[in-house]
């Protein structure tokens, strides 16, 4: 395990200070050791050893401003995001020292925490993730792929086509598209992403494809949908059109990009 | 000559392979007399043949492959002058960002870690093969859209995403995402859980 | 951890390794233990057990290293060579639209295909020697006419346009195919080719 991930849950704090006091030579080590604000306040959090849902804001701040005020008098080169994330708490410190208008709905009274707790657990999440990818095992580092000695016959090979096929990509101009969509539902949103990819990218070659093309029917039908579903998803994050000049015309994909002249 | 045996061909192919093989190129090998159905079978029996050996046959995202098995690898590593890649910990949780939230924006990395990502972290996942651009955001700027690659699949050993370790869920607690019931007491609610004078604070920045 | 069995390991190592290995450097495996008097049983041992294999165990000049049968070799250059590459469905539409259509302007072939045609597309065509410019309509922007060349006649094996496979046997859209006055179009009766399957089109692209 790689030693800068070996701090998750604030494990590795054995090397740290007991306290929070830092030696001041030591200062710029201890913040080497963090990713950024984010990943500060985690440990903060975990060194208090409060629940991150329920975050002592106050005490949080003022550990915070310390840590910003220890990297100011170091001269520290301070990252924006720290004084961000530094205004961030003391707004949030002081919307909960304001009393709040009982006319306003509930709605709108969201805990000013609530946006910072999102954040935070968001992050932890993907820090626990790379850590288990981290672990699993990687081509070179953990193993080697086979490849024994071959006589080769080193010939670069460009498209064959015949006259025949010429004839089909005619005939695949005028096909129409039928594009039955199944409507199955899949709760499987990482397949959909790596669909989502798997089309883009397909798009990068040609900026356009037909909807048809998109699809493999050896793949099986709940492929097919995963696939469409992708297909739906891109459209509705606007990163893909789809048109049709007519009912039963063939549907065209495009990637949504300039709209340059070449 | 001998006839030749589709398992030993299969072998020797797949031994030779510098990349997986699917089962449409496997098929090359046989004038596309056998099917799927008989292939599978081979690939089944090669693969409990190398049991106990010191390679293995796998199943990855672009096919199948021999690879030496992991418990070897670091003394093999004596064999070859060069380091095995290790990454840092912004390039891992850039990669799992990527992972699990593709297709995303530098941007949308940036939110969830909560820094700049630099520009190196990026390019050392692209260079990997790991990562690539899929395409651009449509808002200002156009930002490059970022997702894994089939090559990232083949080099964890995965057939899909899918395979991922699934993201551990951190339950949101109800009461936090709440309106505070009592709008008489703020003072009150805003010390709530803190002990007066936190002695954490009180013994830094001396 | 299980004991590492020397004999597999010299395996895993010498499969994985990209040259010939020698006892030199197969000892490094052993922390110097094993003697070459050693090492020199196992390798046989090894080279027996691919006995009848896909593979087999050699002493080349260098050293020791797995190499194909040259029994496969015939079949396995069907996979040594990249995958038999394919035109995308846009190149081969435009490469039709322009066969049969010569000479057009990019423009004329967006009203077939109802899409743009990226430059991509046009440079393939003439990177590969089959297209090239053979003047310009005199219309707002002077567009560039293509057609295609004798080399593309040559890769295809036809001795002129003619023998292209006539398109009337192709059910077709009538709007579509109007009759344009255009006197380089081929005439379309010279027989010989039957309609393909569409299924060629399906799969192109990958």
């Amino acid at each position: 395990m790689p030693q800068a991930l070996a701090r998750v849950h604030g494990e590795p704090m054995l090397e740290m200070p007991t306290d929070l006091y830092i030696p001041p030579d030591a200062l710029e080590v201890f913040l080497d050791a963090f990713e950024g604000p984010l990943d500060l306040l985690l440990y903060l959090i975990r060194k208090a050893n409060v629940d991150i849902l329920d975050i002592p804001m106050a005490r949080l701040t003022l550990q915070y401003l310390e840590y910003v005020e220890l990297m100011r008098v170091k001269n520290l080169e301070l990252a924006a995001e720290y004084l961000v994330m530094a205004a961030m708490l003391m707004e949030i410190k002081s919307r909960l020292l304001l009393p709040r208008p009982r006319a306003v709905g509930p709605a709108d009274e969201l805990d000013p925490r609530a946006e910072l707790v999102r954040r935070l657990l968001e992050y932890e999440q993907m820090k626990a993730a790379a850590l288990r990818i981290d672990e699993m095992p990687q081509d070179q580092r953990d193993f080697r792929t086979v490849s024994v000695w071959v006589e080769e016959t080193l010939v670069r090979r460009l498209p064959q086509v015949d006259a025949e096929s010429l004839v089909a990509a005619w005939r695949g101009l005028l096909k129409q598209a039928r594009v039955r969509a199944h409507h199955h539902i899949s709760r499987d949103e990482l397949s959909v992403r790596e669909y989502m990819a798997i089309v883009l990218r397909r798009l990068q070659d040609d900026s356009f494809c037909e909807f048809i093309e998109l699809f493999d029917a050896s793949l099986g039908v709940p492929m097919l949908v995963v696939n469409f579903l992708a297909v739906l998803e891109l459209a509705r994050e606007g990163l893909i059109e789809l048109s049709q000049v007519r009912p039963y015309d063939p549907i065209y994909v495009k990637r949504v990009n300039r709209h340059d002249p070449d | 000559m001998t006839p030749i045996d589709p398992k030993r061909l299969l072998e020797a192919a797949l031994l030779a392979a510098r990349e997986p093989l699917d089962l449409a190129r496997l098929r090359l090998l046989f004038d596309q007399e056998l099917d799927i159905a008989t292939l599978q079978p081979l690939l089944d029996e090669l693969t409990a043949e190398y049991d106990g050996h010191g390679v293995e046959l796998v199943q990855v995202a672009s096919g199948w492959r021999f690879q030496t098995r992991p418990e070897y690898q670091a003394i093999l590593d004596r064999l070859s002058a060069e380091k095995p890649p290790r990454y840092s910990r912004a390039v891992m949780e850039t990669l799992a960002i990527i992972a699990y939230r593709q297709p995303v924006t530098r941007g949308d990395i940036e939110d969830i870690r909560g820094v700049t990502v630099s520009q190196n972290v990026i390019r050392t996942l692209e260079e990997r093969g790991w990562i690539d651009v899929v395409g651009h955001r449509e808002t200002p700027g156009r930002p490059a859209l970022y997702a894994t690659t089939r090559a990232f699949l083949d080099d964890l050993g995965l057939r899909s995403l899918q395979e991922l370790p699934p993201l551990e869920e951190i339950p949101l607690h109800a009461e936090l995402l709440e309106p505070r019931p009592d709008p008489a007491r703020p003072a009150a609610d805003a010390g709530a859980g803190e002990p007066p004078g936190g002695d954490l604070v009180g013994q830094a920045g001396r």
